[in-house]
């Protein structure tokens, strides 16, 4: 595993934008700067370059996968690398990105979908540009991307995460979710596997899912959507978030209040984010995938669709660098690996 | 038409008895000079040369691609900029065209998921998009309430009404022929075909504004809205009909949005009132009502699409962009007064030399007007 | 929300002079405070929860912020101006605090207070700087450093964001511990609250805030310094936000790039609801507070009653719209009043 | 804080107040080449000057708004240099504007004392000794104005009297008033002379600019001659006619002020039945024919602009009709008014006769907008043929038809206003203090210009607080009390003692 790289990079590129916008304020520089840098994202004939599209730029969960995307990148000999995408969560906003993209004959666009279908015309026209479409993270309508590099299994994350708060609450109780945006594409899969679990599995019978909420991974607004879940159920024994962002502002709500202790939570949270939390014992214990394999194997599948290894369908197999082989599933899908539960004490075992 | 008696007045008798107070030099170009330095025109030259600039040194830049998806992507903020002219040039302003923008798209989705027929849902978004804008219209001209705060409840009012319609889904499913439209291009010129829909619009806005009596009198009512009154204008009916025109046109940008991006959410078009409010005043529109041209508007939302754009093709961040637009958007207010100050502090330079011998001599007794004549 | 409390209010200002200038002031604030109580009792009754110890710290809580902005504003928007740009201001000031911690382990919590409200003031003070001596209308100039500030914080924090594990527990425990169940960062809103509502209300320098909205030009006639005064209210705007960045880091979990995006209008709408009329010279800063808390209150009101969440931001637009509509109202029966009382004197 | 002058009066010869050679350029234009002005303790000094004469610049010098270019400016004998208005109020001098300057939104109270509130013990402002203290004040004005309501609604007359309790209360020594009976009636005069006196026996010297001699001569002991930037001499009042300080202000001998042509009377034009609206007027009914100007005098306040806003669509009416040649015209439509034949020069050049900012040529065209455009649209050349027609024909001295309005002198603006209504070519028009803030010369030329006007047949309706003015116009006098027409006066009839009863017989009764 390669969490060490990551901080490194987040840091230059830190730097890098820094010093953009600084020489940017004239604005003939930044006309100059974006000059001298096409070159570069251009490439040469036959060079491959792959773009990675995240839902958000500035994101600490995002520069982990990104961290990993691009010592893929390198790892799978793509000439270049880039990373571009809108400061703010939006829709439509990850569409101007990937025509810039389509424009500079980029052969590779790594995307998470804000938006399943508001990408769909953009990926289309980049496709018919010759570039291969490469969705990680948050998947975009199947039609219009090669294959969709998933986390986990859905439904494991979502097992594991109602396995965990089971033990927590004692098997049985109100519990509640709160979520990203409310169509976000993978939260709700778990989602709906974890009510179908709730629905089917005879242990948890006890346990009734009484709210879900979204908090849109915005930490102000997760906070008060925490706050105001304790207070509409009085008798809420747990809440599962399946974000990081969820997750890490929820547990700084409990962690300030006198819940504390006797409401449980877990969900998916970053080590480095919850590490205080899981101390001070707030939270017992919760999930996450690696998210730096993530951006790794999607730069390799990236690369395989590139050199026409793979086309996306099911069956095909394609080398990962250090993570050995993967196949693509059924849709177009890929798994990455199982997901991790980190607790006290194993927690400071990772840095991400 | 007109045709004024002859011979009337005889009047002012004797020429030194209405001394003239002198006529200041400022605003004293006349004609073509003064149409070729306003304000607006300089926005337009500014936009041809980074046009020009982009063209020469930005890679990829040259090529009708490019033209697409920079109008693709200018599109909403160029429609709603027309009517916001208009709605700032009266002194008031609108905040809520973005909300309105995302009600309509959040209309649309939910007709359209509910089974109807696009036709009807087109009108029916519409529709919704002309009453928000009388609902405005209603409170700031009729009741005479501060546009700047109501229009900060109507944004609120409007997105949230979007989310309590459509809540926090998305409609995606429109007909591909029509989405498919809405990204099409006229031929191999990259000019994306529904342009000529909002060429159109915008030639009836800049006439209206420009070469109507209607547009005369919205000058005049950004600058004094008493004198306006006094000279027949309609201010409520005007501004009326002003905020339900900036409310069509938003719902016209909405139906656009959902449709190029077939995706119909409640958070569509959000943020859209400052960008479309910058490109405005940085196009030469004053916020104090009264100054302002349709070109110079749409010049100054061309010109912060085009850095934009050049700046995605430069994979440059976003955080470049926004600290560009601030930076222009403050230096285009901020030099004209800055050049102003130091005109009058060279005046006042050159004056406190010459002035002490003048008044010494006191016969020195120049006016601008130079009719003076001592009895 | 209703108007009929008002009338006492009104005959008051007509029998006992003394309390007249007080009266019409308090005017303002009834229908909010009325309508606050209104919220709080009738959510009460739907959900006893809603008050409960843990409840009502969280109202405080969430008020705190916007309370601190508002204040800040109104002193901005009582001189005819206003200013956009505070939420970017608050997450500069947010990010370099947790910066600061996380650089200097160890620093005096005193001292991250000082650098954050300095920073607040320097940025408070370029916007009245720019307002003041190009003479440009405060919209633009705050909309223009809205988009830069934000961009410089994006430029400095990029992906990196602070956590409340970064920060000294002491720091954290501010927006947690009580006294006399109050929040200890509610306790220094009520503090500033009351510091401002003194400095307006009742020092020279204030009073000539109100009269600069009131009318600029006059003001500048009467020999005002208009341009200091104007500075002073950005400074100080700036210096609350900048102390609202600090509490945020304090309370929240994570500060970075996007900190406080998009508070601007909501904070506006606060005064606005509070009663200050955004053409200035009249509005309280205690209306502020007190359009602050609705405003926050409702937002939690409507979840502790299982309210759809999707009408909260309808209900907010709806009841600023209201506020405009009474403080219209009131204006004209006391203009309606004083033509009847001048009729009398004549 | 003492609010009350000096008791002793020291009647010592040096002035209060001294400028000489004053000079102030902005840019290239000589605002002010030589003022010179000489303020005594217990004097009232009147300036007089045509407009442009460079009355306000001075005003603006002694009043710390601008700084000397050049100059001796001397305070009870001391050299001073004022770099704010600040500094000005501290050497004693306090201004009184045309308009007067209050802050709406605060209480009376707080507008006497604003930026030197009375403390308490903790610093803070006292409330309390702040209401006493502007209540004693207006006790020894004599006035009832109640400290704690706030200034928005008061009467311009307050408002000049809530001015004067400031200077008042700043201990001033000098007091300068520019213009202050402007937008004062008879009555109002009358109270603000006798507090003008009582402050000059108290010692004060007070500076007293007006366009109207038979105030000048009423209350000045002398009187100071402006013209083109310059000083012209200073006379004793008693030494001294009005023909002899006209002829110095405006370098030559002026005809006669009113140059009124009986005109022959037509058919009615205007005919106004029974128009009432409640607090505001009460069944108002006259005619006005054609060559006929009808004088609306009163007090200010009797209602006469409103009733001729009513008329004219701008303010609605509850009941009642408005006729012009024998047709209704539509309540509440200035343009239908407009259509009809109407023409109104408003009170307020500034804010209500022009768009200051627009150039000459769109203001004298903006009556004409629609009229101008054919299928819908303006043409720019008819338009400025049409504003340049009528500028032209009225001597509107500009250098560009594209300057902005803003530039021209006040006689000037005056004439654009009237271009751009006679370019409708009225048949009735109503002028509302016509010649209010406008020099001699000019003031003269618009006297001619109505009574041309009426030789032509245009029925005009002339509103103005200047008796001289209604009584050497008009053909016929209404004079309005409260929202009542309480007498309507043939020419012959009408006089000064007329007129001022049927507008304030009431008043006098009530007091």
């Amino acid at each position: 595993m390669e969490f060490i790289r990551y901080t490194k990079t987040r840091r230059t590129r830190r730097l890098l934008a820094f010093a953009a916008a600084a020489a940017s304020v004239a604005l003939v520089a930044s006309g100059c700067a974006s000059g001298g840098d096409a070159g570069t994202g251009g490439g040469a004939e036959g060079d491959l370059s792959i773009t990675f599209i995240p839902k958000q730029l500035n994101n600490p969960y995002t520069d982990v996968v990104l961290g990993g995307g691009e010592d893929g990148a390198t790892a799978a000999g793509f000439a270049a690398t880039e990373v571009v995408g809108p400061l703010e969560a939006s829709a439509s906003s990850q569409v101007s990105f990937i025509n810039a993209e389509t424009q500079a004959g980029t052969s590779v666009i790594v995307i998470a979908a804000n938006d399943p279908d508001a990408v769909g015309p953009a990926l289309e026209e980049a496709r018919a540009a010759g570039a291969k479409i490469v969705a990680f993270d948050s998947d975009t309508n199947p039609k219009y991307r090669d294959v969709f590099i998933s986390q986990v299994i859905a439904k494991d994350v979502a097992l594991i995460q109602i396995e965990l708060l089971a033990e927590q609450i004692g098997g049985s109780g109100e519990i509640a979710i709160l979520s990203a945006t409310a169509n976000a594409t993978n939260q709700n899969e778990w989602i709906k596997f974890i009510e179908e679990e709730l629905a089917s599995n005879p242990e948890y019978a006890e346990i009734s899912l009484v709210a879900k909420v979204y908090g849109d991974d915005d930490d102000t607004k997760s906070f008060q959507e925490a706050q105001g879940l304790l207070q509409a159920y009085p008798s809420l024994k747990g809440i599962i978030s399946p974000t990081t962002v969820g997750i890490a502002a929820t547990a700084r709500y409990l962690s300030t209040s006198n819940y504390k202790g006797t409401v449980a939570l877990t969900g998916l949270g970053l080590p480095n984010e919850m590490r205080p939390f899981v101390k001070d014992g707030t939270v017992t214990a919760f999930a996450l995938w690696d998210p730096a394999q993530l951006g790794y194997v999607a730069a390799f599948a990236g690369k395989a669709l590139a050199d026409g290894t793979i086309t996306g369908t099911e069956g095909d197999t394609f080398d990962a660098g250090d993570l050995g082989e993967r196949e693509v599933g059924a849709d177009g899908i890929v798994i990455v690996g199982p997901p991790t539960t980190f607790n006290a004490d194993n927690i400071d075992d990772y840095d991400f | 038409m007109f045709n004024p008696p002859t011979e009337l007045l005889p009047t002012a008798t004797n020429q030194s008895g209405t001394r003239t107070a002198a006529v200041p030099s400022v605003g004293g170009r006349t004609g073509i000079a003064r149409i070729l330095l306003s304000r607006d025109t300089v926005m337009i030259y500014a936009l041809v040369a980074f046009v020009i600039y982009a063209a020469l040194f930005i890679p990829r830049f040259a090529s009708p691609v490019s033209t697409g998806f920079l109008l693709l992507d200018v599109i909403p903020a160029l429609l709603i900029a027309l009517p916001m002219t208009l709605v700032i040039i009266t002194g008031e302003i609108d905040l809520s065209v973005a909300s309105i923008a995302g009600l309509t798209s959040a209309l649309m989705g939910v007709l359209w998921g509910a089974g109807l027929d696009i036709g009807p849902v087109l009108i029916i978004s519409l529709i919704a998009g002309v009453l928000a804008g009388a609902f405005n219209g209603l409170l700031v001209a009729v009741l005479g309430l501060p546009s700047l705060a109501v229009t900060i409840g109507t944004l609120a009012l409007f997105r949230g009404l979007a989310l309590v319609v459509i809540g926090d889904n998305a409609v995606a499913n429109f007909p591909p022929a029509l989405t498919s439209f809405f990204t099409s291009k006229i031929g191999g010129t990259g000019i994306p075909t529904v342009m000529i829909g909002v060429i159109l619009v915008a030639i009836i806005f800049g006439v209206v504004l420009h070469l109507t009596p209607f547009g005369r009198g919205l000058f005049a009512l950004g600058y004094s809205k008493e004198a306006a009154i006094f000279v027949g204008i309609k201010v409520v009916r005007a501004k009326f009909w002003l905020y339900v025109a900036s409310g069509s046109v938003s719902a016209l940008a909405g139906i656009y949005w959902t449709l190029r991006y077939s995706s119909a959410r409640s958070d569509n078009a959000s943020g859209l009132e400052l960008t479309v409010i910058a490109a405005v005043l940085l196009g030469g529109v004053s916020i104090f009502g009264g100054k302002g041209a349709i070109p110079g508007a749409i010049a100054g939302v061309l010109l912060i699409g085009t850095i934009n754009f050049t700046l995605r093709l430069g994979r440059i961040s976003d955080v470049v962009l926004i600290i560009v637009t601030g930076t222009l958007l403050i230096a285009s207010v901020v030099a004209p007064s800055i050049f102003e100050g130091v005109t009058k502090w060279l005046h006042a330079r050159r004056h406190r030399r010459t002035l002490p011998q003048a008044s010494a001599s006191g016969a020195t007794r120049a006016t601008a007007s130079g009719v003076q004549e001592r009895k | 929300m209703t108007l009929d409390t008002s009338p006492p209010a009104t005959s008051e200002t007509t029998t006992r002079r003394a309390n007249g200038f007080a009266a019409v002031l308090r005017l303002r604030e009834i229908p909010v405070t009325l309508a606050l109580i209104a919220l709080v009792t009738l959510t009460y009754m739907a959900n006893p929860l809603f008050l409960s110890q843990q409840g009502v710290k969280d109202l405080l809580l969430n008020a705190t912020i916007v309370i601190i902005l508002s204040v800040g504003q109104a002193m901005v928007i009582v001189t005819r101006n206003v200013d956009l740009s505070i939420g970017s201001i608050l997450g500069i000031v947010a990010f370099s605090t947790g910066t600061l911690f996380v650089t200097f382990p160890g620093i005096p919590i005193v001292l991250v207070f000082l650098a954050g409200m300095a920073l607040g003031a320097l940025l408070g003070s370029i916007n009245g700087c720019l307002v003041t001596v190009a003479k440009v209308p405060s919209l633009v100039i705050t909309l223009g450093t809205l988009y830069i500030y934000r961009g410089l914080n994006n430029a400095w924090a990029g992906g990196t964001q602070y956590f409340a594990g970064d920060r000294p527990d002491s720091f954290g425990a501010l927006s947690v511990d009580t006294i006399a169940g109050f929040p200890v960062i509610t306790l220094i809103a009520i503090v500033v609250v009351i510091i401002v509502a003194i400095f307006m209300a009742s020092t020279r320098p204030g009073r000539d805030l109100y009269a600069i909205g009131s009318d600029p030009e006059a003001a500048k006639l009467f020999g005002i310094p208009v341009t200091r005064r104007v500075l002073l209210a950005f400074l100080s705007n700036g210096v609350l936000a900048g102390l609202a960045g600090v509490l945020y880091a304090s309370r929240f979990n994570s500060v970075g790039a996007t900190t406080g995006t998009g508070l601007e209008f909501d904070i506006i709408a606060a005064a606005v609801v509070g009663g200050v009329a955004i053409f200035g010279g009249s509005g309280t800063v205690i209306g502020a507070a007190i359009g602050a808390l609705l405003l926050t209150t409702i937002t939690s009101a409507l979840t502790a009653i299982r309210v759809d969440k999707f009408w909260q931001q309808a209900i907010v637009g709806l009841l600023i719209l209201a506020a405009i509509v009474i403080d219209r109202i009131a204006r004209i029966r006391t203009a309606k009043k004083l033509r009847l009382s001048e009729a009398r004197d004549v | 804080m003492s609010i009350s002058p000096e008791p002793t009066v020291k009647r010592s010869m040096t002035p209060l107040l001294s400028l000489r050679g004053a000079a102030k350029a902005f840019g290239p234009v000589i605002a002010l080449a030589d003022g010179v002005v000489e303020i005594l303790p217990g004097e009232i000094h009147a300036l007089v000057g045509e407009n442009g004469a460079g009355k306000s610049t001075l005003v603006k010098i002694l009043a710390g708004l601008y700084s000397l270019d050049a100059g001796d400016f001397l305070v009870k004998g001391r050299p001073v240099t004022f770099r704010t208005v600040a500094d000005s109020k501290a050497a004693g001098i306090s201004v009184i504007y045309q308009e007067p300057t209050l802050f709406p939104d605060l209480t009376v109270a707080e507008n006497i004392f604003i930026g030197r509130q009375p403390k308490n013990a903790l610093g803070l402002i006292n409330r309390s000794a702040m209401r006493n203290q502007a209540r004693a004040l207006f006790e020894r004005l004599g006035v009832r104005i109640e400290p704690d309501r706030i200034a928005e609604g008061l009467s311009i007359a307050d408002q000049q009297i809530i001015e004067i309790a400031k200077a008042i209360s700043l201990d001033a020594s000098v007091l300068i008033m520019d213009e202050p009976t402007a937008a004062l009636s008879g009555v109002e005069v009358e109270r603000l002379f006798q507090v003008a006196r009582a402050l000059k026996t108290s010692g004060a010297g007070l500076l007293f600019i007006s366009h109207r001699f038979d105030e000048v001569f009423a209350l000045c002991d002398r009187i100071t001659v402006m013209r083109d930037g310059e000083y012209i001499t200073t006379h004793q009042t008693t030494e001294v006619t009005t023909d002899q300080i006209v002829r110095e202000m405006v370098g030559r001998d002026i005809g006669a002020l009113f140059p009124k042509v009986i005109a022959d009377v037509g058919k009615t034009v205007l005919k106004v039945s029974d128009l009432s609206r409640t607090g505001v007027f009460t069944n108002i009914s006259f005619e006005v024919k054609a060559g006929e100007i009808v004088a609306l005098a009163g007090l200010v306040g009797a209602g006469r602009t409103e009733v001729a806003r009513a008329v004219f669509g701008i303010d609605p009416y509850d009941h009642g009709s408005v006729e012009l040649h024998g047709a209704r015209v539509k309540p509440s439509n200035p343009q239908a008014a407009i259509d009809a034949g109407m023409g109104f020069v408003p009170e307020d050049r500034r804010k209500q006769g022009l768009v200051m900012d627009l150039s000459v040529a769109r203001n004298a065209a903006l009556t004409l907008r629609n009229r101008l455009s054919r299928f819908g649209l303006i043409n720019g050349t008819t338009e400025r043929r049409a504003a340049e027609e009528w500028t032209t024909r009225l001597q509107v001295k500009t250098g560009s038809q594209e300057y902005k309005v803003s530039t021209l002198s006040g006689g000037n603006q005056q004439k654009v206003v009237l271009a751009k209504w006679l370019a409708t070519e009225p048949s009735f028009l109503i002028v509302d203090e016509p010649t209010r803030g406008i020099d001699v010369g000019t003031k003269s030329e618009v006297h001619r210009l109505l009574s041309d006007l009426a030789g032509r047949g245009i029925a005009i309706l002339m509103i103005s607080s200047e008796l001289p003015e209604v009584l050497g116009m008009a053909d016929r006098v209404l004079v309005m009390h409260e929202g009542r027409i309480t007498a309507q006066l043939a020419r012959a009839d009408a006089t000064a003692e007329s007129v001022m009863h049927a507008a304030t017989a009431k008043l006098e009764h009530s007091l």
